[in-house]
């Protein structure tokens, strides 16, 4: 973990409140996909905790965030243009593992792509067969699709039906037996329903509310199966399936 | 004699900074960032006689400059405390500032008794405040009486000075001060945070898991200053004041308001380096200016010095 | 029925929102602006019996995301208040609520007898909680006793209803509601300004002339609404909430707290027209989601409803 | 008064501290010299109260102020750059009388001299003799002499003499008969002695801490010699000398 002075390098607005952001650091981040970086929105001391926001492209000292605007933290990110520095922690927690054959699943949903991206490519790399299902809300919320269909037989979701199929990632999953293990990443009642559904065991990644994200606070503290507490910003924010109690 | 030192009971700091209790784990988080030994102390998080799971999640929400926090004193409970938390720790040369809570006097004086004979903690500091547990002690808190029978009760059984950490939620913070002064108390800390609440507009509904939390950071800060101010004048047992610092400036405010010594909580969570750069802000601006820690603390209400 | 009215005692409102008594003086400033009869109601400054000068300068400093004041309430005495501030207010359709303040309970039953009987305010606001003079009450502001009996001497001079404004600078809150409800209050307002304070960095001293001055704006909001959230549920009569609200998203957090109207201070200051914008806001926020005023408010405690 | 959504049409830091910014409104101000803007420095309800900064030059929808960065307010409105808003309420206050006939002499010390170029610039307009003394503390705050000189027979000062004169403003006052008028802004100290040592009467501009800035808060509330009640910010900033007890 360190803390960067990121210049951003560009910025554009993917959807009418989804933003891409590239970010430069001095020093190469040497992220594992599925860890996050942790952003201090601009604001003279308005804000006070960091925003998670996994990597989702990451080369040397080139990075790319994907991030949907919520609340004034975001925003306030999204308002910096290029050449404005950004204060950055990071990279932060544990990413998914590196796995080296066979086929994998990425189950995405919403803002939950954005890290499978970079898993996408790294297992890419590393000769794996990759699938993808990602799902969002409706047209106005899809992203990513060229970049994953790059790496992976890819299929988009819509709950409304008006981009790709009607439904959610989760609706054909039970009878897919064609992975061996899965990386999904969305909401809690959909990282549930794939605990659930699926027919073989994987990794989650898990969007919980941070405080300090490397393990000070506790504000991320969760329960595993066997009780024990484990943090989602330094133990997570992947976990194996069932680990952790949802 | 160095510019920033500051002597305070039990804890001989190279320099008047050191973090808040639980804002800074148990510090093996910082320890991989910065080298300890840089602190003027550390406050480790709250013990508790058995181990504490904490609230439910979420534990936490941004304010307007500011953060609610519901952790819940989680903890391992003050055995484990001292068999694996505090060990570690011993390899710095930094007085280790050891909070404690509880929900009754036999809680405080248990964790007491065992942290002071440890040998592992330079002083203790009473946590009569902590708003986000249903049994943490706020009664003690906010009722002078209650305040100093428990300081009472804990120091005689504790080895090592004892500082009680008042709450801001009180109408009369000197006399809650005065009362632990009476007791015994061989220093103060405060201030713990507000009382404050979040609702998600989304929803309706608190966002905290715990309805209500603490309030802490940059947002609390006048209502910090002010406290240490009034006290600082009323008191002659020294005060490590807190509440919203994350500047130099803010080092400064507390100094001058009265504080010996000045601890940083959020901002640790903003920025993990914050402690070891404002030692460096102001260790520059006190050669800068040829003053010391001593010198300025308190000049907010001392008549006028020629320094100025 | 309109979406947005509520009809509190003595005031019907054409929308829950007010400007806070001390933030618009008495009017005049904001009547060049805009149509006043778009408020729900008007808070006026307090009138104290005889004028008042006020405190010296400097009385505002600010702070992150706060301002502190000391004004001191400054004002030319309940008399000159009813035969020269109040009059223009009369030419709008829209309730007053009048701030009173002193130093004893004469004081308060003096002004309330002659504002009520003036003629020109729906109701009264008992500011017992200034912390900024003296003399400004700020003993009944802690004392739930000593609000009890103000508040009974009050009521029985009073031709219109009364309301009691509430400081946050006590350790039980709920407390003071129940007692000057008891008594006869027939709504609250809350909260007033935490103390607080802020040092000049440069010289070491107060930045207030005052010293310390009163704490509002969006620091203070989660103490605001954490209070206004326990209190309505522990008392009957309506809450005027305050405390650091500029957005639609603060309003609705009071509504949703429990509050049933929202009174804005500082904001003001920062933008004038802040209070008919937020007026248009929550009227299309009410349109667009089919709710009122009355169906949101408390949602944050009262059980599931369907509406979620 | 109004609020404006101001465009920063350029920014300069013309000292190391000091910064001239031109801000284009959608409305002609119509200010007068010595009335001032009210300035919301950005950063997301960081800032509760606005800064009062004096008109420097004004035409038409343009209008320029220079000022100091002093704390987080003013070097948050500095780091802002052309194409950027502003949220500014103004023309606020009274400013200086419209003075057609005889000698003018300008007062100003520091950041005091911005009001009093956009005087000049009028009173040049209206066929005035006008002469300055302008004073800083040191050379690293020396600001708008040039301009000054334009409408002007100007005196620099330094209180340290690194530029102009080594001294004062007030220095020679007292014996300088040259004028019918003043108009004096700056530090309450310098005010206080011009009031003592001017020969004639003049006007002079407070540089109060103010509240709202239109009147509604009571911050700015001074006495009068005959103790009546003002605000600086709607009755003044510029008062006629003695008028208020400084
Ligand atoms: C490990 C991790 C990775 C993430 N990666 C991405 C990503 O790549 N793209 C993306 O769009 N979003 C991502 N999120 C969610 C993102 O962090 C939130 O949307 C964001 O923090 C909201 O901030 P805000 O200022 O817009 O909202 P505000 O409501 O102003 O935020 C207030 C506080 O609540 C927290 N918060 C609010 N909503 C969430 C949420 N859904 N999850 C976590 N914290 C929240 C904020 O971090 C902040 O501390 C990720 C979350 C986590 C935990
Ligand atoms: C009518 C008027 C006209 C002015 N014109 C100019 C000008 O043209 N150029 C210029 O450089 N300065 C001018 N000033 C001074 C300028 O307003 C302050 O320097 C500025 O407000 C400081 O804000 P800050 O954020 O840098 O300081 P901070 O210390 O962060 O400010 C905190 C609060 O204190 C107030 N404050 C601090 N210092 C002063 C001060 N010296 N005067 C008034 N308020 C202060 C701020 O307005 C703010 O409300 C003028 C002041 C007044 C009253
Ligand atoms: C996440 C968090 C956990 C805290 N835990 C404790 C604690 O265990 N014991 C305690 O005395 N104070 C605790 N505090 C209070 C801080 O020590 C400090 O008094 C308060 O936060 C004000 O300082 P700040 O504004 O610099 O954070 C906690 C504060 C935070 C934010
Ligand atoms: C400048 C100023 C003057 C005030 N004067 C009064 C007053 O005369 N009477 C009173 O009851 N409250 C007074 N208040 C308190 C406000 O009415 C309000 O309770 C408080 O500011 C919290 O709301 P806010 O954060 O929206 O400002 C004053 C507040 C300010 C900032
Ligand atoms: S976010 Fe602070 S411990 Fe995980
Ligand atoms: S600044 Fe508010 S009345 Fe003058």
């Amino acid at each position: 973990m360190k803390k960067h002075a990121a210049v951003i390098s560009s910025k554009e607005m993917i959807q009418e409140n989804i933003c891409s952001m590239t970010l430069q650091t001095d020093e190469p981040l040497e992220a594992r996909p599925g860890q996050f970086l942790h952003l201090l929105p601009p604001g003279e001391g308005r804000f006070i905790l960091r925003r998670p926001i996994s990597i989702c492209e990451i080369e040397e000292t080139e990075c790319r965030i994907v991030f949907r605007l919520e609340g004034d933290g975001t925003k306030a990110v999204a308002k910096q243009n290029s050449g404005d520095k950004l204060d950055v922690l990071g990279p932060l927690g544990q990413g998914f593992p590196d796995i080296q054959s066979g086929t994998v699943l990425l189950i995405g949903g919403g803002v939950g792509v954005p890290p499978l991206l970079a898993a996408a490519e790294q297992l890419h790399k590393n000769g794996v067969r990759i699938q993808a299902r990602i799902g969002f809300a409706d047209q106005n919320q899809v992203m990513l699709v060229e970049e994953m269909e790059k790496w992976a037989e890819t299929i988009v979701y819509t709950e409304d039906g008006s981009a790709g199929r009607k439904g959610r990632v989760t609706d054909e999953l039970e009878t897919d037996n064609g992975f061996d293990t899965y990386f999904a990443c969305g909401p809690k009642p959909m990282l549930k329903a794939v605990e659930a559904k699926a027919p073989a065991s994987g990794y989650v990644s898990l969007e919980e509310r941070m405080g300090c994200g490397f393990g000070a606070c506790y504000a991320c503290v969760m329960e595993k199966e066997d009780g024990t507490l484990v943090k989602a910003c330094l133990d997570g924010p992947v976990f194996q399936s069932r680990e952790v109690l949802l | 004699m160095n510019r920033s030192s500051v002597k305070l009971p039990g804890m001989d700091m190279k320099n008047p900074i050191l973090p808040a209790s639980g804002c800074f784990s148990f510090g093996r988080e910082f320890a991989s960032l910065y080298d300890l030994n840089q602190l003027g102390a550390v406050t480790v998080k709250a013990a508790t006689p058995e181990a504490k799971r904490g609230n439910a999640l979420p534990r936490a929400a941004e304010t307007t400059a500011g953060m609610l926090n519901a952790i819940g004193l989680q903890n391992p409970g003050v055995e484990k405390v001292i068999s694996e938390e505090l060990p570690p720790l011993q390899q710095y040369d930094v007085p280790i500032l050891a909070n404690t809570a509880g929900s009754s006097p036999e809680d405080y004086v248990y964790t007491a008794r065992r942290l002071s004979r440890s040998g592992l903690v330079s002083a203790l500091e009473l946590n009569i405040s902590c708003p986000n547990v249903k049994d943490g002690g706020i009664q003690f808190g906010s009722d002078p009486e209650s305040a100093a029978a428990l300081t009472k009760a804990v120091k005689e059984v504790s080895s090592v000075p004892v500082y009680v950490k008042l709450s801001p939620n009180t109408s009369d913070i000197t006399g809650m001060a005065q009362a632990v002064e009476s007791a015994g108390a061989d220093g103060l800390s405060m201030i713990n945070t507000l009382i404050g609440m979040k609702i998600d507009v989304r929803t309706g509904r608190p966002i905290l898991a715990n309805t209500t939390g603490g309030l802490s950071g940059p947002a609390v800060k006048p209502v910090a200053v002010r406290m240490v101010y009034e006290v600082s004048q009323h008191v002659s047992i020294p005060i490590i004041g807190m509440g919203g610092v994350s500047t130099l400036e803010d080092v400064l405010e507390f100094l001058y308001a009265g504080a010996s010594a000045v601890a940083v909580g959020t901002a640790n969570f903003t920025n993990p380096w914050i402690c070891p750069e404002l030692i460096t802000a102001l260790d520059t601006w006190l050669e800068e200016k040829e003053e010391t820690v001593s010198s300025i603390k308190g000049r907010s209400w001392k008549p006028c010095m020629s320094a100025l």
